[in-house]
């Protein structure tokens, strides 16, 4: 029974396969039909997965061998699967989340001619993300790791007939690479330090370091490179809202169901050497405040719907980094699959007013939709209060975990998120207010054309809104009377971890003092927000009028697209054709054609010395003779 | 005999194409190297049997102790199944051109064939000279005559190069030879006379050795022959030399140089590591600025070749394998990219990159094996191309873990160079140099998609090819640690 | 000493067929003698005959070599057919090659410093005549007098030599001369001398540099057909003859005089691999070639062990065969009214395949590079050095021997790249006999040298 | 008397063969040639080499010689017909010449005959006794000499002998 | 009384080697070609004197045979070396060694 884990991750791949060496021979239905049922097969048998293990507590793992993949000496990786509670939530979300986004691509991309090649991508995609969540060792993990990196650069650059598409693309895949080459050398000081790469293993020989030890923390630094790239944290993030140029659901299957989750999955699975390293967890949570931060005040400035929610992504990912950082694995996770819940619905609502508005992306140009769309106001509406954290939609569950444990952690993580999450609910209420109310901005043609979604759009919205608002009480924590179903479901995963951990616990009072504060500053900000945006109809200036420089720093992202490529690309570009040209060519090659040339004009003179006179001959020999003579009597 | 017969067949078979008429040339080559393919699984079945019977040992000029020696280990039949696999491939992407004396040319491809099994198999150090030496001649004249416009002095330049190591290399063995006990080439004897030197001694036979693997493979600073050779020869030799001649270097370090003189590898291992790295990283940097797409792919290699010596280098049984399996693995890829830098050629001429662009627009099959093959050469896990980099990179971690860091850039500088490559070939609008560019006949797919398949079969499941060189590199690396 | 006999006879007999009436058939009747020759010499192997051991002595040692002479100038009257058309005077340049190759024979089997000077004369002699043989062609006049003049004044300080060596040693008989230098102690200023004006006289002979400056000038002058005669049979003898008298006699001198053949092989070697470079004309370049190869077959000299005489006997042969096949082809294409020059060679693949080919082989042959017998005269040489010490000496001639691949190479493209509408070259029966049997010799020296390496 | 005749006879054997070199007309050069032959020959007496002397004087003198002035004659070269080497390469000549001698005489000053001082044979001059060693045991090099001279003398005919065409 | 009474060895050897080098001075300072034949003789001499003196020295006639045989190939010498000139004559009408020097480089 074990063994047919591997049924899940293979039926997206069997999909894909089928759409993409004969997808153009199917209709678009039949090709649509395949990706979704493989997905939501895949579903099924996740369902039934998650069940198995919920109703058999006793059984921790399920594990199997299928085969000998890489092995060389004592090194050894075998292709192997893993069932474990924390898997199995993820398969949830990935194929749960991944199988309602296909069904909204079904017609969201309906008119496009790569229909079939659209739906191989997404299969592959969750392929990939399965296998790096159901991998028994790092190395299938790592499969995983570069199989979404590959999936994401085949779906941003989806349209690659628009260069900066594809640039876009090869962004996010060297980007990830960076991350990927950490994750990797993390995984070799795994071989090294314990002789192996299977969770198993390294986990068992884990517990017997001492707190702290160097090689523990590198390991975790390291895979934790990889976490920032995947998971687009600081300084690793400008990829992600570049990513923004693949289709929506694209964007929505990256941001909320696969892809930057990998990150956060990570560092939960490695939680007992996390756990081990407190300097390592403390990068982790001040990268991750930082990129909270950071990623909320430039989402403030920005007027493209999407970028807007991409920006929000990598914040709220931020606070997911955060969590871990403090030791929260199960808030992370928790937040992971909130998150999922409303960023999906928000991308797949926004991608249905994109639909709508026949491609425009900029807010500045929309407004008023609240009529033409009422199905995706209302979802709109309720992805952004579950984002804003506000009670009882699953945002707030998770977010004030979060909170919370960061508070007892360390105040100022603490403080700095409160801020965080305020100005991602100011930034969200603003994108909401500016999108569906006030007048409509667009050109007539536009508004002529506007037109709630299809039923295959609309649905999915329909299930992920509900989920977003009933999602945060599988975590209902104790103080509102829950039991936190989640985090006894991943007890086994964090066990250990929690036994290392020194017990972060505030008081129950202290804690609703928290959610109090939290909510009355969030209640003046949307106030703010709204007063700003839907009483004073303010609408953000045109590119070329902002003049404050605070607000074009921001508006640009802080320049970092353009520090990067000053500091980093630029003079590498610079560097390597001037080495090619001085270094390679004028030097190496100089040195090598120099000798050959200079062989050839030692001949030219040379045969001058053969200049015909036998007279001279004789003399040259005599000239030799003597010389011979002399040097042998000296 | 069948190792005989695989490395005599080739010669005949090259005899018989030569005679035969230039139309018919193509077909008769690639019927023989299908053979010899088919010899070739022979072996591998007698290799199953007992490794024993693809042995031979015969003298040949006794007066010298050298013997006519051949034999295959896991290592050997790797790179011979290489051989032959590709060769085929090599002869069936030619069949879209027309060459002139096209019977020559057939010809040539298949005495190289016998030189490089030659190379692989033989067991004596003489007899591995000569065919390393006999593998240049062909590979020269392929050059010559159907290169580019500045052959001559740039199939010169090589010829003269790969000539220079390789004569160093011939003073090292003799002055091992004359080293040896019962004056023999045999490899064993080399071996143990190798081992009876001492540690200045062996240094310098080391470099005099090693300067010819060097040169061929080639690593940083002997490599400014190659970039300009791939981008000047025919498709076909460039394949040739850039698909397997250029694992005769690594092979030659593999059981020519460490095993022979260990402690003068030892005593330089940390500059031949730096040299290696730097190269990696060096290759790569040049690779990304390259306009020419061959050249692009020039410098790429320099890059993967650098890594996979540095990952020899280690001498552990990671490295090692890995440095077999990437063997195979950047033999099969880079064949396939030269294929489709030559189709790209052949349909628009130009092998620029900034005046081509959009082609996937028109070819999407061909856009679609394009990928695969270059995923295999980024080594994105489950191609081919990963599994021997992350053993590698896993060997030189060992060694020592900035070195890894360092040779690890290449993970990032290849996607860099390779996805920028590809950018700018196939995606954006088409240009006028590829509007009509047309998708592959059959020919074409023939050659592509058995190299696509290996790239995927390779990464999905290496197993057969890890254990055929299993046994053998845990053999040279338990003589290595005796030694040192 | 039947097969030296027999070809003495051969050339005396063909100052008789003036005489006689049968100078048309003396080409056919010389061929025969040389191929009797070597019947003779053959035979003579597992029991030679040495009637007068004090002063010739046909040992293994001067059997193989004059084997070599012999087979050598069996493919040079092959190649060189046309160069006896001329009626008037088949006979004295019959005659004239016979005679030289007994002298050859005699260099290659001396046990007398008298036997050894002898022959060398009346080698030397032949070619300086064979040499001036256009007599109305200015460049034949100016070889056969420059070769005349730097020639005999070589023999005058090999004769001081000689006469020193006799001073110091009371004999000139090699094996005494050997005993008295073995057993000699103290400073031997004298004999010292002798021997280097010895080597000096020899060195000269083979072309050694700086003894070497007729070598150019003269291979480029004589006619094409003299010059592959020089190149190989000359050489060859000049060769065994050298080695034979150090071997036997100066070896516990070599203090004395291995620096200065130290210095003479890398001049030698650089000198004549370098200025080949610059050079257009074919002869001229062959001629700095075979200075060159000089150098090569020297490190056996200066190695002088065991292995010395059968790795110069492999390198001759090995040579000789190359040479050989070159001039063939050399000769062919100027036998048909081309200049001597590399421009000639252009496009030689399409005008005459064979020829190509050929001259591929010779090529590869002279630069060293397997399956050619070149390639293992090479590693013989090289490996003999070695076994004495001489590692730097052979680095530098590999050095040079890569410089060397430049000008081959040159030649090589010349015939494969370059266009051209020069007629195509047509050739004798014989001359194609000689190719062949030339290529066919490079290929199976380069592949099956076991057989001439056991001879010595 | 033969210390005197020694020195007389060498001084005199220098200065002609200087003179040889010295001259300017080729047939002053071939009398001193012959000069310095007969002071040799006086060596070759002094020397108890009487039959040598003897041959000395008829093969040098008598028919080499004869040789070169016939030639001189034919050619008609009596006069001061020769251009002059520059001389820079005159200076260069004389000094390389004494340069050699210099070394040479560097290198063997302190040359004595290894073997031990034989006693004085004066018997070893004599025909007869050089013709027992000719005869017995240099018979193979007597042999071959005329393999020499007959090479000589084909070539010699042929190269001075006037083609029938020319002629 | 005889000669290696009263004059040393070594008076023969430096008076061969003096003529020996003024033959060689002959080459190299003249540019008739007869003259250098003739300096040529010169330094054949010289070597005949002195094997001469060995011979009568060590009371060996193998010396004085030697010169013999020098003397023959003086002969052979001479003789080939004057049909050379001769053959040179006739088509440069000059005996002068520097007029045919097209053949350099």
């Amino acid at each position: 029974m074990s063994r047919l884990i591997f049924l899940i991750p293979l039926l997206p791949l069997i999909g894909a396969i089928i759409n993409g060496f004969w997808g153009k021979k199917l209709s678009k239905g039949l090709s649509g039909l395949i990706g979704c049922l493989a997905v939501g097969l895949s579903f099924g048998l996740a369902v039934y997965a998650f069940f198995h293990l919920k109703t058999h507590p006793e059984i921790e793992t399920i594990s199997y061998v299928y085969f000998d993949w890489i092995k060389a000496g004592k090194f050894s990786a075998p292709f192997s699967l893993l069932l474990d509670p924390l898997s199995s939530l993820f398969l949830l979300i990935i194929t749960g989340v991944g199988f309602l986004i296909h069904i909204y691509s079904t017609g969201y991309m309906h008119d496009d001619e790569g229909f079939h090649k659209f739906f191989a991508y997404l299969n592959l995609f969750v392929f990939f993300m399965l296998l790096l969540v159901l991998g028994s060792n790092y190395l299938i993990m790592f499969v995983g790791w570069e199989g979404v990196g590959l999936c994401s650069y085949l779906l941003i650059g989806y349209w690659f007939k628009n260069i900066d598409y594809s640039s876009a693309a090869k962004k996010a895949f060297v980007m990830n690479r960076i991350g990927d080459l950490g994750f990797l050398l993390g995984v070799f000081l795994i071989y090294i330090t314990f002789g192996s790469v299977s969770y198993g293993v390294v986990f068992e020989q884990a517990k017997s370091f001492t707190s702290d030890e160097g090689v523990i923390t590198c390991i975790a630094l390291l895979l934790f490179v990889g976490a920032v790239g995947k998971s687009a944290q600081l300084p690793l993030y400008t990829w992600l809202p570049d990513a923004m140029a693949g289709p929506t659901p694209v964007s929505a299957l990256i941001h909320a169901a696969t892809m930057v989750t990998a990150g956060i999955y990570m560092v939960a699975r490695s939680n007992i050497i996390y756990t081990l390293s407190p300097t390592a967890l403390s990068v982790v949570a001040v990268i991750g405040i930082a990129t909270a931060l950071f990623a909320a005040i430039i989402g403030l400035a920005q007027n493209d719907i999407k970028k807007v929610l991409a920006y929000s992504t990598v914040s709220q990912l931020g606070y997911m980094f955060l969590a871990l950082g403090v030791g929260a694995y199960t808030s992370a996770v928790f937040h992971v699959a909130t998150h999922a819940f409303f960023k999906a619905l928000l991308f797949l609502a926004a991608g249905s007013v994109i639909h709508a508005m026949s491609g425009e992306q900029d807010i500045r140009k929309m407004g008023g939709l609240k009529k033409a769309l009422p199905v995706t106001f209302w979802v709109f509406v309720i992805g952004t209060v579950a984002i804003a954290g506000i009670p009882p939609f699953a945002g707030f569950f998770s977010k004030d975990e979060i909170l919370a444990h960061a508070f007892a952690s360390n105040k100022i993580y603490w403080l700095f998120a409160l801020i965080g999450s305020l100005i991602t609910a100011f930034y969200m209420f603003r994108l909401l207010f500016l999108t569906f109310y006030g007048k409509f901005r667009g050109t007539h043609e536009q508004e002529h054309h506007l037109h709630e979604s299809p039923k295959s759009m609309t649905i999915p919205l329909i299930v992920l809104a509900i989920l977003s608002t009933i999602g945060g009480f599988m975590g209902l924590p104790e103080i509102l009377g829950g039991s936190h179903a989640l985090k006894q479901f991943l007890e086994p995963v964090f066990a250990n971890s929690e036994l290392n951990m020194l017990p972060h616990h505030i008081s129950h009072s202290t804690e609703y003092i928290l959610i109090g504060l939290t909510l009355l500053c969030l209640a003046v900000v949307i106030w703010v927000a709204y007063n700003q945006y839907v009483r004073k109809k303010d609408v953000p200036p045109a590119d070329a009028l902002i003049v404050s420089p605070v607000h074009k720093v921001v508006y640009n992202k802080f320049f970092i697209d353009e520090l990067y490529a000053n500091v980093i690309t630029k003079p590498l570009n610079w560097l390597s054709e001037k080495t090619d040209k001085y270094f390679e060519n004028g030097f190496i090659d100089g040195i090598v054609n120099f000798t050959g040339r200079s062989v050839v004009g030692g001949s030219r003179l040379m045969r001058l010395a053969q200049q015909g006179n036998v007279g001279f001959y004789v003399f040259a020999m005599v000239i030799g003779i003597i010389l011979i003579f002399f040097f042998t009597s000296l | 005999m069948l190792t005989a017969l695989l490395i005599f067949w080739p010669l005949v078979a090259g005899f018989l194409v030569l005679f035969s008429s230039n139309e018919n040339a193509r077909k008769t080559a690639f019927a023989c190297a299908i053979l010899e393919l088919l010899i070739a699984a022979g072996a591998v079945f007698a290799f199953r049997q007992n490794p024993e019977l693809l042995s031979l040992d015969r003298w040949w000029i006794q007066s010298f102790g050298i013997s006519f020696n051949i034999a295959m280990d896991g290592i050997s039949l790797l790179l011979v199944l290489l051989t032959v696999v590709l060769i085929p491939l090599i002869i069936l992407s030619t069949f879209d051109h027309s060459y002139k004396n096209a019977a020559a040319f057939y010809a040539l491809i298949l005495f190289m064939e016998m030189a490089l099994v030659g190379v692989f198999v033989a067991m004596d150090g003489f007899l591995f000279y000569i065919f390393w030496e006999l593998a240049l001649i062909p590979i020269y004249f392929i050059c010559l005559l159907w290169g580019g416009k500045d052959r001559v002095r740039i199939t010169f330049k090589f010829f003269l190069y790969t000539l220079v190591g390789s004569l160093f290399m011939l003073v090292g063995f003799i002055y091992l030879y004359l080293h040896t006990p019962g004056r023999s080439f045999n490899l064993a004897d080399l071996y143990a006379a190798g081992a009876s030197l001492s540690a200045v001694e062996q240094s310098w036979v080391f470099w005099s050795i090693f300067i010819a693997f060097a040169i061929k493979m080639p690593v940083f600073p002997f490599h400014t022959w190659q970039p300009a050779t791939y981008a000047e020869s025919p498709n076909a030799g460039t394949m040739l030399l850039a698909g397997i001649m250029l694992k005769m270097g690594l092979y030659g370090v593999i059981r020519w140089l460490i095993p022979v003189v260990p402690a003068g590898a030892a005593e330089w291992l940390d500059v031949i590591m730096v040299l290696c790295i730097i190269g990696v990283v060096y290759g790569s940097c040049l690779a990304i600025i390259q306009k020419d797409f061959r050249k692009l792919i020039a410098y790429s290699s320099i890059a993967h070749v650098g890594l996979i010596a540095a990952g020899i280098f280690t001498w552990n049984a990671q490295g090692l394998q890995g440095a077999m399996i990437q063997m195979v693995s950047h033999g099969i890829n880079v064949v396939g990219l030269f294929f489709i830098a030559d189709i790209i050629t052949r349909r628009t001429n130009t092998r620029m990159i900034p005046e081509l662009g959009g082609i996937r627009s028109v070819a999407p099959v061909f856009a679609t094996l394009f990928m695969i093959v270059m995923l295999g050469a980024v080594a994105l896990p489950f191609t081919n191309g990963f599994v021997g980099e992350f053993l590698l990179l896993t060997g030189v971690y060992q060694y020592h873990a900035v070195a890894a860091g360092f040779a690890g850039l290449t993970m990032i500088l290849a996607a860099v160079y390779m996805f920028r490559s590809y950018q700018g070939v196939m995606l954006g609008e088409t240009k006028s140099v590829t509007r009509a560019f047309a998708d592959l006949n059959f020919n074409e797919k023939a050659v592509l998609i058995p190299i696509v398949i290996m790239v995927i079969v390779i990464g999905v499941y290496p197993k057969p090819i890890l254990d055929i060189s299993a046994p053998a590199v845990e053999k040279l690396v338990s003589i290595y640690q005796m030694a040192n | 000493m039947k097969a030296f006999i027999s070809i003495s006879c051969f050339a005396v007999l063909g100052l008789l067929a003036e005489i006689f009436g049968f100078k048309k058939k003396f080409f056919t009747i010389a061929v025969v003698g040389i191929i009797v020759s070597i019947v003779l010499a053959v035979m003579e192997w597992s029991s030679p005959w040495t009637p007068f051991p004090e002063m010739i002595g046909f040992d293994h040692y001067a059997i193989a070599f004059s084997c070599v002479i012999l087979v050598t100038a069996l493919l040079w009257m092959f190649m060189s057919e046309d160069f006896f058309k001329n009626e008037e005077r088949i006979i004295d340049y019959t005659s004239l090659v016979l005679f030289t190759v007994a002298g050859g024979m005699m260099m290659t089997s001396f046990n007398n410093l008298s036997i050894l000077f002898l022959g060398l004369e009346t080698l030397s002699l032949a070619v300086y005549v064979l040499a001036g043989s256009q007599k109305n062609d200015l460049s034949s006049n100016e070889a056969a007098l420059k070769y005349f003049i730097m020639g005999s004044f070589a023999t005058g300080i090999l004769l001081f030599g000689i006469a020193l060596v006799y001073g110091s040693t009371g004999s000139f008989n090699l094996l005494e001369i050997g005993r008295a230098v073995g057993t000699a102690t103290g400073e031997q200023p004298m004999l010292l001398v002798g021997v280097l004006m010895i080597l000096i006289g020899m060195a000269f002979k083979i072309s050694a540099v700086p003894f070497h400056f007729w070598a150019p000038d003269v291979y480029h002058g004589a006619p094409t057909v003299i010059t592959a005669f020089m190149a190989t049979i000359v050489k060859t003898a000049a060769f065994a003859a050298f080695l034979r008298l150090f071997i036997t006699c100066f070896g516990p001198l070599k203090e004395g005089w291995g620096d200065v053949i130290w210095v003479i092989i890398v001049l030698t070697l650089f000198v004549g691999n370098i200025a080949a470079i610059a050079q257009s004309s074919m002869k001229r370049m062959l001629a700095y070639s075979s200075v060159a190869h000089a150098g090569y077959m020297l490190l056996a000299l200066i190695a002088l062990n065991e292995a010395s005489s059968a790795s110069v006997l492999y390198y001759s042969f090995a040579y000789s065969a190359s040479t050989i096949a070159a001039f063939t082809v050399l000769h062919v294409i100027m036998s048909n009214g081309m200049p001597d020059d590399i421009s000639s060679f252009n496009g030689l693949i399409k005008r005459s395949p064979l020829l190509a080919i050929a001259m591929v082989i010779a090529l590869l042959s002279f630069a060293g590079i397997p399956p050619t017998g070149g390639f293992f005269a090479k590693y013989y040489v090289f490996s003999v050095a070695l076994k004495n010490g001489y590692t730097w000496l052979v680095v530098l001639a590999v050095v040079s021997s890569l410089i060397s691949v430049y000008y081959y190479f040159r030649v090589i493209s010349a015939m494969f790249v370059t266009e051209s509408s020069l007629p195509k070259p047509d050739m004798s029966g014989l001359q194609k006999t000689a190719l062949i049997t030339s290529m066919a010799l490079v290929l199976l020296l380069g592949i099956f040298p076991e057989f001439l390496v056991r001879l010595l | 008397m033969l210390t005197y005749a020694f020195y007389f006879l060498a001084f005199l054997a220098i200065f002609s063969g200087l003179m040889v070199i010295l001259s300017k007309n080729p047939v002053f050069s071939v009398l001193y040639l012959i000069m310095t032959f007969f002071c040799i020959a006086g060596h070759y007496i002094l020397l108890n080499a009487q039959f040598l002397a003897a041959v000395h004087v008829i093969v040098y003198a008598g028919a080499i010689m004869v040789l070169f002035l016939y030639v001189i004659m034919m050619m008609n070269l009596n006069k001061e017909t020769e251009p002059h080497k520059n001389n820079y390469l005159r200076f260069a000549a004389v000094i390389s010449g004494g340069l050699l001698l210099l070394t040479l005489l560097a290198s063997l000053k302190g040359a004595v005959t290894p073997l031990e001082q034989q006693p004085y044979n004066a018997d070893i001059g004599l025909i007869g006794n050089l013709g027992q060693t000719l005869f017995k045991e240099f018979l193979v090099p007597f042999e071959v000499s005329s393999i020499l001279f007959l090479t000589a003398m084909v070539g010699a005919v042929m190269l001075a002998k006037r083609d029938k065409k020319e002629a | 009384m005889n000669i290696f009474q009263v004059i040393p060895l070594n008076h023969y050897i430096f008076l061969s080697a003096l003529l020996f080098c003024i033959g060689v001075t002959g080459v190299l300072f003249r540019r008739n070609a007869i003259i250098i034949f003739m300096s040529i003789e010169l330094m054949l001499n010289a070597v005949n004197l002195m094997l001469a003196a060995f011979s009568t020295y060590l009371a060996d006639g193998a010396g004085q045979v030697f010169v013999f045989f020098i003397m023959v190939v003086a002969a052979a010498e001479v003789a080939v070396g004057l049909a050379i000139l001769m053959m040179i004559y006739r088509n440069t009408n000059s005996t002068d060694i520097n007029v045919l020097n097209k053949l350099k480089w």
